[in-house]
């Protein structure tokens, strides 16, 4: 281990076990504040319905539990500690003052259902963020319902389900790229479609050809993402649209990439039908470690009367409220109104970056995709020279030959004090290095992330067990997902 | 923008390296006709005082200072401090989905206790890592349960709440899942003889919640009997977590759906929540969202992993068991935190308390309106019945800076003038005075039968 | 190294350099409102006076900023991550409400020459916590201005010396034991006394019969940390305060080691005149990496006229105001009222306990001490065997014999996952180990510690290099102290 | 207890450990009569809600959601959020004094920052970790000078903030340290003449503040060269720090004591804030407070401790150069975050905004009343005298949610009814209109002598 890193050091880090093994009767980190009301007798309340024990929850204090979430915490990567260049993930700053103003008090504590008149603070929130991403969008209308971007996907295809079967015919099946994310298809055949796959062309784009070939009236959409999952702009989505459209189909985009585009091209103006956007990629909402999410669909004018319900209107008062009856929606895909607190962030990051910050932003995002490749080059494997735009992707194939894939570079590049790019696809790339920096990264962490690879590279050659071996400097090593698997541990269970 | 970290000299010097004279060169890709040579038309640049001044109207504008008796699938619990202050710990705000285990213990473990603790009060085996809310939850469970009969339809009791309701026949509708839908009795209880009825061999599931919508608690086990009997699945799902402190889970049912949001979560105006799914472990391959599960690294040391993700969209695409992906996993690292707080004994403490004050509550609405459904054990909410329109009762208590129930006829018009209440630990005894003194205003004073209700083991 | 500990794990950490390093001109993380007024001409405005370069001063983004202080923050060690058991410090559990209270908008925004009529939230806070510390310490007025214990010192020997003067002559010297703080002396020194050492005897106390022989009318006070810094109380106390009282002296406590006391005796009860409390010690309040702390002081009714000004009093009319008329006071020893924020924090510490929290409280603390002494007793060596309060003291004697002295087992500690016991007093222990658990440690942190302070004692024996080496997993290791004193180097220089 | 980690069980196990029968062996060693046996009265023991409730009330009953005029040596700045995030990290509030350097990098190296910008920001050379206040560092830094010169007295200017002034007379009272005060003149600056005459071969320095108590900023290069002449050391006191941003730092003096709370730093009804001192190099050994120095490990690698400790109480005891020990590290940090954010250029446009606030205001307030002290350049404070006491008219703004400026007469009785204005980027044009037209209710229409002010250079 010859390869030393400017980028990270070992350092002393505190062990800590599970909850329940700190638990012991009679440690408690509650207090309840008195009660102003009679006392009651359960048993006579609930009777039968009463329940005696809990189970094995923990009883701990509460310096216990600040101890316990503290230590596991500095036991997790995150964008606060450094470069987190997941491809396809959009890992970028999670500005905290989206943090505060998601927490003052009306609208931390907003019931859903209080009445509208007080309700128009919310209300507006829903509002100028529903223009803003229209705008962004080039779109004519959109619901905030979804509350990720799969769940995106369903209310969009929902909606393409809707719109064919008020024509008449719902039509049978969805194309989907094979470099498309396992969430398309998974979609498609939750809203009752079967999935055809499209293959890309020698330079990752859709093949034109293989398209209008597919095309036909059986097809409700295709389902783009664009940048593709390569990180390359589909070139002809101007043809691509125009198959589409000629045989009655709607082309749904998968907004999972608009970070390479915000303020420098919408996809409304190329022909777009649907679309969903990604507020925890693109609007910078944190990810937390998995979610929450939210995932806006935005539609054309021909798609505007299917937008689940309910969706926010301008009363004749100048008030805003929230309307029901829409006859032909596609239903509620979520109760209330959707992933409210995401909209306050996204709305704040868009405030915070107006229309210069925004384009600048998409600009940083793709000069630093460009910047890695461009520094990666030669190095790892690049199966297509298309250009990038806001993410690239490397393949493994020249290490392989060393017996070393994706999977131990990233395991490596941890030692080198980065997290991962992403290993699990685009499919389309066997043993796939997806990298996507975004415009959070400053040029010298890409530095570091550049001699980090290198570095990687170079002990490939010299001394491949020890990436094969990585992680090293972690507090546990390489952990055995085959074995998780096979006998399922998923719960704690007492002694 | 003060979010970039690049100097005009270092966007110089980087495309430079990459050879390119301008930015625009790496926007060539997009044909020229659709690229946009405008502003967006948002609104301009703003200070983060101007932003923080904004959202603080907005704020204002939006009940601050209000109390309210609505629950109704979103309920308004205390929530310890320190769940704001461990959430915001950049290692959990802002880290991704635990994939890569060795630098994502923390997050993992986490889940791994939270899955632990759901297990623990549903009653269940296993546990998912989250859901999106309730709703969804709700709607997949019934999903899965199709998976694990082979059978295709639902029978849905009319207490579970509305909008569940919605969103299930939202996913339902292209599945081929036809719904049939189960009405509940004078007692705010499922209809057990309707429901034998409803059964048919293609029922997948009896999917009922408890405490129902209306606040009541159902007869589980034998609901669970009875679909059981007809080899179908019992689904229930749980809007209002606190009940579990005092509440007999559903231990008789096979798959629990449940909202954890009274665990920890702000009412936020309806989300971020966080769903989640627990059932038995011989379901566990059919089950929708991630787990996480124990393993050992190379040295044997214990850790933990996201597990048995051939389930998962990501590895098996249009054959997964759900689309979902990204979940609600910061929301349930706050329902975490709340359960641990809590746990053994402060839940059950907690739990007696929202009892308590919904108990007074029901007694002295009693003494002026109609308490509809006594018979039944109640949790925390309970619907009165007024001669009043309640839309009229709350705008008078609105002036009054109150939040009245719910009124029902928007999901249950046969309901009539009938709002749903609700009290938690939060509801004091004034606000409950005031409240029941404005609803009097209108309403003579005639004691219902309120007072059977409330000793309903007698 | 073959010990290995229970209680940490080396872990990748990442590397930061100095804020001037990652500086470039451009970078901001700022950004002003629009300018509603006109702009201005500074030249104009200030002539000579502007400035026109503000120095080196960095240009980093956001992103930038958090990333740096998340990362320097993963270098230290807290009471989040696990036990401090500096003696004389009381590194206590910070609860996390305290801070939400203290940031509530009326408290954190009031300005301390708004109206009293819309102070009187703040003027309740400051008479709710001086009637709580008033009922704690059995005295019978209080100054909450001070800002720390030293400078609690300063205004209670001002108190003092205004005191003696008042009757005419403000005498020389205070009395201090060998065994005290060095703010003691440092303190009587700024307030024009003499330091008068009084030696402790074999037990580690007062040593009656010697504080008698040196007791004259030239002794304005004796200043007694009660429990001493050996964690002693002083058995005494009666016949000391008699001794002082008898020569019309005062008695003063340091209140370090209330700790040891709350709910259990009460000071004034015990002859006590003047004394300081360290609310960031026994109230906590967090120390922050160094501050702030609060040093309300507390006296008896003959030292109330000299309480530093304004103090706050009742009105007729029921409100609470500042008094400032205060001919005999020592005058102000701060601007405005103290350290407010504390106040807010102790007050909520208070509420939290209530009488029954701070008795168990201060008994978990003596407990907690107890039984690491218990550990410990054998292995390290114990100079004074007389019975501990809130904390106990060793010292390095026997592993001294292998040229191993207590600061390195402190540093050794730190390779087990703990922060150091004190090492810097009491003098009157060579090389001694002052160790202080405080109540907010459980069991199982209190047996990995006693383990590792033992495994350590056995490395002594073993292998004393890898002590005297230590730390060894730490991102630095020992550091060059007197390298940095020679010749300083206090701030960043551009190249 | 819900903060101690401890059940009835682990404390029995303890206790036999020990060897004891019960706690009350343990404190055998207190004298039995002064033992208490009874619980303490103070409140009970409240659930955290109750702890929130009651804090919530104590700030709606202080002056929430009033504007305000005031400054006075406590400025309303904005704060950039991440201040709070950043520091409420447990790393960093809930660490020591970073003694054990190898486990305190973090908060060194954070002090090392904050002590060359600091320098930067003074032009001075060297910079402690943090004092007390503004007041004490301003005390402690004329102490200092005493040590320097081996002279006694101090000359300390009328225009030095009155608390200020307070505590140096405090902590002069018994060090033998003289104190003669230097008037100011018509144009609001120290009395040069006047000056020239206090001093003596005793004075050890001329003690101003700048920009000072009336917002005024002082000459100080003319200062320098008096005190210098005559051997004496300039000390500067600096109350307002954003000043600093646009006007000259006092680049003559020999130390300058600040108070840093404009930086990030809460109002909180006046504490805690950060004091900080400021010197040249040759003076280091003589200043009081923490240091934190560069210096290497065993490898090499750079490093931070806190260094020069032979000045400080715990080394020397009564020969320290001050007894401060704990200091105000956390506040400090904010202190440093703030001016990491603004940074070279934000400093500047901040203090332009103050800057062009109090222009607009002074000419607004010009128009009505005497806007005292014409002639000298001033930062974000400018005086007003009318003809109407300004309680009174400060209780006429109150009514309207206005916190007017300070009366003067309280520390200056000889300015009569003139009262003390400041505005900061955060006051709105709005408020200053309006506060403008409720003074102007009793004053006359006649504009003063302030349209001068405004051009000092001309
Ligand atoms: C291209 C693409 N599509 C869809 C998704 C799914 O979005 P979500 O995780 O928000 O459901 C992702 C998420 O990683 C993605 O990268
Ligand atoms: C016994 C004793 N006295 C006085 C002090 C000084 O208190 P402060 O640091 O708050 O000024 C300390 C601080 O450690 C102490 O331990």
């Amino acid at each position: 281990m010859k390869h030393v890193t400017r980028k990270a050091t070992r350092h002393v880090n505190q062990n800590e076990g599970l909850i329940f093994e700190k638990s012991s009767p009679g440690k408690a980190a509650w207090k309840l504040p008195l009660l102003d009301v009679p006392e009651v007798n359960t048993a006579k309340l609930l009777g039968t319905a009463e329940r005696k024990d809990v189970g094995h929850m923990p009883e701990v204090s509460e310096i216990e539990i600040i101890r316990h979430f503290t230590r596991l915490s500095t036991w997790n990567y995150a964008i606060d500690l450094g470069m987190y260049p997941l491809g396809s993930c959009t890992m970028k700053y999670n500005p905290r003052v989206n943090e505060v103003v998601a927490r003052l008090e009306g609208l931390a504590n907003g019931h859903p259902y209080q009445p509208e008149k007080i309700s128009q603070g919310a209300l507006r929130i829903l509002k100028t963020l529903t223009e803003c991403l229209l705008e962004i969008t080039g779109m004519d209308a959109i619901t905030l319902q979804p509350a990720a971007g799969a769940h995106g996907e369903l209310a969009g295809l929902l909606m393409v389900r809707a719109y064919h079967h008020a024509k008449g015919n719902p039509r049978k099946k969805v194309l989907i790229p094979d470099s498309a994310h396992g969430t398309n298809p998974a979609t498609a055949a939750m809203v009752g479609y079967s999935v055809e796959n499209l293959k890309s062309n020698e330079r990752g784009m859709v093949e034109v050809s293989a398209l209008e070939a597919q095309m036909n009236e059986d097809v409700a959409a295709l389902m783009l993402t664009n940048p593709n999952t390569l990180g390359v702009f589909e070139q002809e989505i101007h043809t691509i649209a125009e198959i589409i459209h000629a045989k009655g189909g709607l082309l749904y985009m998968d907004g999972a990439n608009m970070n390479a585009l915000v303020g420098k091209v919408r996809p409304g103006d190329f022909g777009v039908d649907v679309m969903h956007l990604n507020l925890h990629k693109t609007f910078s909402t944190p990810h937390g470690g998995g979610g929450p999410g939210s995932g806006p669909v935005a539609v054309k004018q021909a798609l505007e009367p299917f937008l689940p319900k309910p969706v926010v209107v301008n009363k004749s008062d100048g008030t805003l409220a929230f309307e029901y009856n829409r006859p032909q929606s596609v239903g509620r895909v979520r109760s209330f109104y959707g992933n409210f607190g995401m909209f306050v962030r996204a709305l704040a990051y868009i405030l915070a970056n107006g229309p210069d910050g925004l384009r600048q932003t998409t600009e940083d995002a793709v000069l630093n995709a460009n910047y890695i490749r461009k520094g990666l080059e030669g190095v790892y494997d690049l199966p297509y020279s298309t250009p990038s735009m806001h993410e690239v992707v490397f393949s493994d194939k020249l290490q392989a030959k060393k017996g070393v894939k994706t999977m131990d570079i990233a395991k490596r590049l941890i030692d080198y004090g980065f997290h991962p790019y992403t290993t699990a696809f685009p499919l389309i790339v066997p043993g796939a290095l997806m990298i996507e920096p975004t415009e959070s990264e400053g040029k010298e962490e890409m530095d570091l992330f550049v001699e980090a690879m290198k570095s990687i590279a170079e002990e490939v050659e010299e001394d491949a067990q020890t990436v094969l071996d990585a992680p090293h400097t972690t507090r546990v090593s390489r952990l055995d997902e085959t074995a998780a698997a096979r006998k399922p541990v998923l719960r704690w269970k007492p002694a | 923008m003060r979010y970039l970290p690049k100097s005009p000299a270092d966007r110089e010097a980087i495309l430079k390296a990459i050879g390119a004279r301008s930015i625009d060169d790496l926007f060539a890709p997009i044909p020229a006709e659709y690229r946009l040579n405008r502003d967006l038309k948002i609104p301009r640049q703003m200070a983060e005082s101007e932003i923080v001044d904004w959202f603080r109207q907005r704020s204002k504008e939006n009940g601050l200072d209000y109390t309210s008796f609505l629950g109704a699938g979103a309920y308004m619990h205390y929530r310890p401090v320190i769940i704001d202050s461990l959430i915001s710990r950049g290692e959990f705000l802002t880290a991704y989905t635990p994939y890569q285990a060795e630098i994502s213990q923390g997050t993992l473990q986490a889940i791994f206790e939270f899955q632990t603790m759901i297990c623990e009060l549903t009653g269940m085996e296993v546990a998912n890592a989250s859901m999106y809310d309730g709703s969804t939850a709700t709607a997949e469970a019934a999903m899965m349960a199709v998976r694990v009969t082979g059978r295709s339809s639902v029978v849905v009791a009319q207490s579970l709440h509305p909008e569940y309701r919605e969103v299930l026949a939202t996913y339902a509708h292209h599945q081929g899942m036809p719904l049939v839908t189960g009405g509940f009795t004078d007692a705010g209880r499922l209809n057990l003889k309707e429901l034998e009825q409803s059964i048919t061999p293609d029922t997948a599931c009896v999917l009922i919640q408890s405490p129902n919508f209306f606040g009541t608690v159902e007869d589980v086990a034998a609901l669970g009997e009875i679909a059981h009997q007809h080899g179908a699945l019992l689904v229930v799902s749980i809007a209002e977590a606190v009940s579990l402190g005092i509440v007999e889970p559903p231990r008789e049912a096979d798959i629990v759906a449940m909202e954890a949001q009274s665990f920890g979560v702000p009412l936020g105006f309806g989300g971020p929540y966080c769903g989640v799914i627990a059932t038995r472990e011989k379901f566990v391959r059919h089950m929708p969202g991630r787990l996480a599960g124990q393993t050992t690294d190379r040295n044997g040391k214990r850790g933990f992993v996201l597990t048995l993700a051939t389930r998962e969209q990501h590895i098996r695409r249009e054959k997964a068991t759900s689309n979902i992906c990204t979940n609600q996993a910061l929301v349930a690292l706050m329902v975490n935190i709340f359960m641990t707080v809590y746990g053994k004994v402060g839940l059950r403490e907690l739990a007696k308390q929202n009892l308590a004050k919904t108990a007074y509550a029901a007694d002295q609405f009693g003494r002026h309106a109609r308490v509809l459904f006594p018979g039944a054990p109640r949790f925390n909410e309970f619907v009165v019945e007024t001669s009043e329109d309640p839309y009229v009762i709350n705008s008078r208590l609105l002036g009054h800076k109150l939040v009245g129930g719910l009124p029902l006829k928007k999901f249950y018009p046969e309901l009539g003038n009938a709002a749903l209440w609700c009290c938690t630990e939060m509801t004091t005894r004034t606000a409950i005075d005031t409240a029941v003194g404005m609803l009097a205003e209108s309403e003579a004073e005639e004691p219902s039968g309120e007072h059977a209700v409330e000793e309903v083991a007698r």
